[in-house]
């Protein structure tokens, strides 16, 4: 085995990982402050692909699609936050999780009614093509952005979460939510704004991959699975967990795929299973 | 008035805790509630801020209805409720508990300092990490911070020695004085002597219903009477 | 009177508080002792230690003379300690006759001894009626009939008549006076009358510690007693 | 047994079947095919909500039992011994020690965990379906399982049909009679697991079997499916498959033993009506779950009992 051909695909994994993070960040920012184990959230993101794909189409602008498919995702999650979730906040979790399946399933059907079934791309050669090459592979300057976005985010959101007012009203509603209530704050306004960033996260996730994937209904069943893995793994709630987490599983499944392909996705949820096995509550336990 | 009550009834799922419940309090006040386990005093302040309890009857606050307000709403208008535990959030700071408190990230701590010296040390430590009687006292510092007019105290002194009780007593008289903060204040029949110490007036609570209300000075002549409400 | 239960330097602490702080006592058996203490005394803690609902930190438990430390909750309920709970704890989708069964079955009773618990505590009209739509009071007793069914040795009851009305408490003081003939009672209470009228020995706890321990007379002139009662000193 | 006729549930299953036989009568392929397959997942859901409903236990990854029942039928009676009876019999049998190995591994955890952990396992059994080709015929599945063996053949429609009927009856009248076994009240009584275990029970051993029964079952239907369809492919193990009993148990009322199967009947009905139509008919599903969940837990059954309830009260009044 070449050490170049390995540090493409641990390139490559680093960069699919960046994408489960841009995923399960959203996830673990919900869950840590709801208890809400959101089963739509890759519809979420997938959703923030198909709106960047039809934006890119009228407008031609990348930012312009980028923010916007962001910013529609965000509300729209929002919009089913208000409605529904906040329905089920105080019952039992079992019904939480049905409810978002619920979601999930509504979201990617009509996902499938609007944009149809054919797998859907954003043609941006420019964006891809130029890059730093590593022997014969070339690896682009996008995807290195793309990796150091989930690590700029994975920053801001400590100094948001540890070091701002907001971020500490967050842990206070966390910790203990009647306590927070007594001292004037509203938890259902943390919960709708925490619930915008978090989809907002998924959307702009999903309008980034656009560009290097193309995306099609199934997509969302998939990633779901590898975003449930990861948080769980890095145990629910934990931010730093599911940032190395996403990375490891996205490394280890590009150097699976391409070590052993006719194993790969097997070796994925093995390792699961194992680490669960050892510690039911996941790498990073006790937040 | 600061508070009233009008027959309030209050439910534990289906248990219920509180009978017919009347209360009024005057602005400045400090009301002692007293009674043995089980009574329904802690079910009577989260009547008060709606939490956890389902109940009928009307409470008011300042005249304003605030039966069915969400609790952060009534908690705006003017109530701060500390209740047994001291309501410090665990893994947040002490600076941080305050901050909370003040919606901001400056607290001026002279202030905080004047009335309790020894929190100087502590800000920087985690809440959990300070001992029962210091958790409790801080949450009671914390309200200089709410600046709330009505201060609902859930066995502030319980578990406290002696010496620190009578600080917080002294304490609360002078958060009553100074602050102008009428005080509803519960803590178990042991503590009746120190409660009279400094309240205006004190009510007896027994299997949920008021058995006994009081002005201290009456109070203290009838004490053995009470004593019996409080002990076998 | 022959020991029942051995309790042996018994400690929890949850964090930096100690619930229960090295405790040690023993039960005697067919000898209704009542548990009395301030909140936050640790007395639910202890019974919880007891019936490993809660793990000790450190201390030996035996039953009969037979170490039970490392059983389960289960395991210990099958040996014959039986606890009810402070909130009524049922199966609240079940049948009245269900929730019976379910404890009859748990102690390989037949169902012939749950017709007769059932007349005995006036149960048979609720027979077949959910236990989340019978009132508080059945409920207790529903609790009651299900410890019995268990064929306990050793019954724990925390605080059985906490929330019931005056005359339901008459009726279930009754009703314990009886069973306390036939099965070791130990009982957390606050009701000082209830207790009184009970107890044939009288635990105190404070801060952890089984600060007093007697006949009830003793218990009442004791001095630190009445400190925590009354604060007197 | 006075009991057991005067009893509403197995009157109802028994006209069902009767009904059910009638169809075969009439030979119609397209009846026989839909209903065939509401027997099947029937089977299916009835297994499910043994543990949705009475176990209280949440598993995303139902799925992996109904495939394991379908391929190994499928293998057996394709490399081993041509007979679709012994080969449902045998993997009804393997089924019962895997089930308790996936058990003893999930039963552990807790809600949540539990959820996501079975999902994850569906999905290990699902890696291994595409990714094992010589043996499972990878993403082609298994194709041309036999109906015709040297013990049955049930090569013809009728018969075919006939043989998921008796399955269906059989099982659906066991599972019935189980739940209503002590056994099964120490299952419904998973829902206070505190309170069980304060009763002297061993709370995981009553899980592991509520888990090994529904898995079980859950494999015979899936067998059944193998039979029926001759093809099968790794799908059956995909999540989205594993969440299909979960919806019909939903939509029929989880609370009631022939909730599933009121779902079923209606899921069948909808995919194979709406499928004409459009393939988007899961967006009715998505909004019928999210409507139940919201507004109404009980399900069609539990709304078709409660109005019926509602009218015998008015009627008592007016007579009063």
């Amino acid at each position: 085995m070449n050490l170049e051909a390995f540090l493409t695909q641990t390139l490559v994994g680093l960069y699919t990982g960046s994408f489960y993070w841009l995923l399960t960040l959203g996830l673990t920012l919900i869950f840590g402050v709801t208890r809400i184990v959101n089963f739509a959230h890759a519809s979420f993101f997938v959703l923030g692909s198909y709106l960047m794909y039809t934006f890119y189409i009228y407008t031609n602008n990348f930012i312009l699609s980028l923010s916007a498919a962001t910013i529609t995702t965000g509300l729209i999650g929002v919009i089913f936050e208000i409605t529904l979730i906040r329905r089920v906040y105080k019952i039992e979790e079992m019904y939480q999780l049905l409810l978002t399946l619920g979601i999930a399933l509504t979201l990617n059907e009509s996902q499938k009614l609007i944009w149809g079934t054919s797998p859907k791309y954003i043609n941006m050669p420019e964006l891809i093509s130029s890059g730093v090459s590593i022997g014969y592979t070339n690896i682009s300057y996008y995807s290195i952005a793309v990796i150091s976005i989930g690590l700029i985010l994975f920053i801001i959101i400590h100094i948001v979460i540890n070091k701002t007012l907001w971020g500490l009203k967050i842990r206070a509603v966390w910790r203990d939510n009647i306590m927070a209530q007594a001292l004037k704050i509203n938890p259902y306004l943390i919960y709708t704004t925490v619930f915008f960033i978090g989809i907002a996260l998924a959307g702009f996730g999903g309008a980034l991959m656009i560009i290097l994937h193309p995306v099609g209904p199934g997509v969302g069943d998939h990633l779901i699975i590898y975003a449930f893995i990861i948080v769980v793994i890095a145990s629910l709630g934990n931010i730093t967990g599911a940032y190395i987490t996403s990375l490891l599983i996205g490394v280890i499944s590009s150097l699976a795929t391409w070590l052993a392909p006719e194993i790969d996705i097997v070796i994925i949820y093995l390792i699961t299973i194992i680490i669960l096995l050892l510690r039911p509550g996941g790498l990073f336990g006790e937040r | 008035m600061m508070l009233k009550i009008e027959s309030l009834n209050a439910y534990y799922s289906r248990l219920q805790a509180l009978f017919d419940i009347n209360l009024e309090m005057n602005k400045g006040e400090i009301i002692g509630v007293l009674g043995p386990n089980g009574a329904g005093k802690t079910t009577l302040l989260k009547s008060i801020i709606n939490v956890e309890v389902s109940k009928t009857g009307r409470i008011l606050f300042k005249d304003v209805e605030i039966t069915t307000l969400p609790t952060h709403k009534i908690a705006s208008l003017g109530i701060y409720y500390i209740p047994d535990y001291g309501g410090l959030f665990p893994g947040l700071t002490i600076i941080e508990n305050l901050q909370l408190a003040a919606n901001s990230k400056y607290v001026s701590i002279d202030e905080l300092k004047e009335f309790y010296p020894p929190i100087i040390d502590l800000l920087n430590r985690k809440a959990d990490s300070l001992s029962g009687g210091e958790r409790k006292i801080v949450s009671i510092i914390r309200s200089i911070v709410v600046k709330p007019e009505l201060l609902l105290l859930d066995e502030p002194t319980e578990g406290m020695a002696p010496v620190m009780v009578d600080r917080t007593i002294k304490l609360l008289k002078k958060l009553n004085e100074e602050k102008n903060m009428s005080i509803l204040w519960i803590e178990p029949g042991a503590k009746i002597r120190k409660v009279l110490e400094i309240a205006d007036k004190i009510l007896i609570l027994a299997a949920g219903r008021i058995v006994y209300v009081g002005e201290s000075e009456k109070a203290l002549k009838e004490i053995d009477e009470i004593k019996k409400y409080l002990f076998i | 009177m022959r020991e029942i239960l051995r309790v042996e330097n018994l400690s929890k602490s949850f964090g930096k508080f100690k619930a229960v702080d090295n405790v040690s006592f023993n039960l005697r058996e067919l000898e209704i002792t009542v548990l009395i203490g301030p909140n936050g005394a640790g007395k639910t803690t202890l019974v919880n230690l007891v019936t490993k609902k809660l793990k000790p930190d450190q201390g030996r438990i035996l039953f009969m003379g037979r170490d039970i430390t490392n059983l389960n909750s289960y395991q210990i309920t099958r040996l014959g300690i039986v606890r009810t709970f402070q909130i009524v704890n049922l199966f609240p989708t079940l049948t009245v006759y269900e929730n019976l069964k379910v404890a009859a079955l748990g102690s390989k009773t037949d169902n012939k001894e749950i017709e007769m618990i059932m007349s005995e505590l006036r149960l048979d009209k609720y027979k077949d009626v959910k236990v989340m739509n019978v009132s508080f009071g059945v409920q207790k007793l529903v609790e009651l009939a299900m410890a019995l069914l268990l064929k306990p040795r050793l019954l724990i009851l925390d605080e059985p008549a906490a929330g019931l009305p005056r005359e339901d408490r008459k009726n279930l003081m009754r009703i314990l006076k009886e069973i306390g003939e036939k099965i070791t009672l130990l009982i957390i209470e606050h009701d000082m009358e209830f207790v009184f009228e009970l107890a044939q020995r009288i635990m105190v706890m404070n801060r952890g510690k089984i600060i007093a321990d007697g006949k009830p007379d003793d218990i009442i002139n004791n001095s630190i007693v009445r400190e925590i009662y009354l604060g007197e000193s | 047994m006075n009991k057991f006729l005067r009893d509403i549930n197995i009157i109802t299953i028994l006209i069902l079947s009767i009904l059910l036989g009638l169809i075969s009568l009439t030979g119609d392929r397209f009846y026989l095919y839909i209903s065939s397959l509401f027997m099947i997942y029937s089977l299916y859901a009835l297994s499910y909500n043994l543990l949705y409903g009475y176990a209280k236990l949440l598993s995303f990854g139902h799925g992996m039992f109904f495939a394991t029942g379908a391929y190994i039928t499928g293998l057996f009676t394709l490399r081993i011994f041509k007979d679709p009876l012994i080969g449902l019999l045998i993997s009804i049998i393997s089924t019962i020690p895997f089930a308790l190995l996936i058990g003893y591994i999930t039963l552990r955890h807790t809600k949540v965990y539990f959820a996501i952990l079975t999902l994850a396992l569906s999905m290990f059994v699902y890696a291994i379906l595409i990714k094992w080709r010589d043996v499972t015929g990878g993403s082609d599945g298994l194709v041309g399982i036999p109906k015709k063996g040297v013990i049955v053949d049930i090569s013809s429609p009728q018969l075919n049909y006939l043989f998921i009927l008796i399955f269906f009856v059989l099982s659906s009248l066991t599972l019935y009679l189980f739940i209503n076994s002590s056994r099964g009240l120490l299952i419904k009584a998973l829902v206070n697991e505190e309170r069980l275990l304060f009763t002297g029970h061993n709370v995981l051993v009553i899980r592991l079997y509520a888990f090994m029964i529904s898995g079980v079952v859950a494999a015979l239907s899936g067998s059944l499916y193998a039979v029926f369809m001759s093809v099968i492919t790794p799908d059956i193990a995909y999540w989205t498959f594993s969440a299909e009993p979960l919806i019909m148990t939903l939509l029929g009322g989880s609370d009631y033993y022939l909730g599933p199967l009121l779902g079923a009947a209606i899921y069948v009905s909808l995919t194979t009506a709406l499928a004409r139509f459009a393939e988007y008919w899961m967006l009715f599903l998505g909004i019928a779950m999210i409507a139940i969940i919201i507004s109404f837990r009980g399900g069609v059954l539990g709304a078709l009992i409660l109005v019926t309830t509602r009218l015998k009260d008015k009627r008592l009044k007016t007579s009063k």
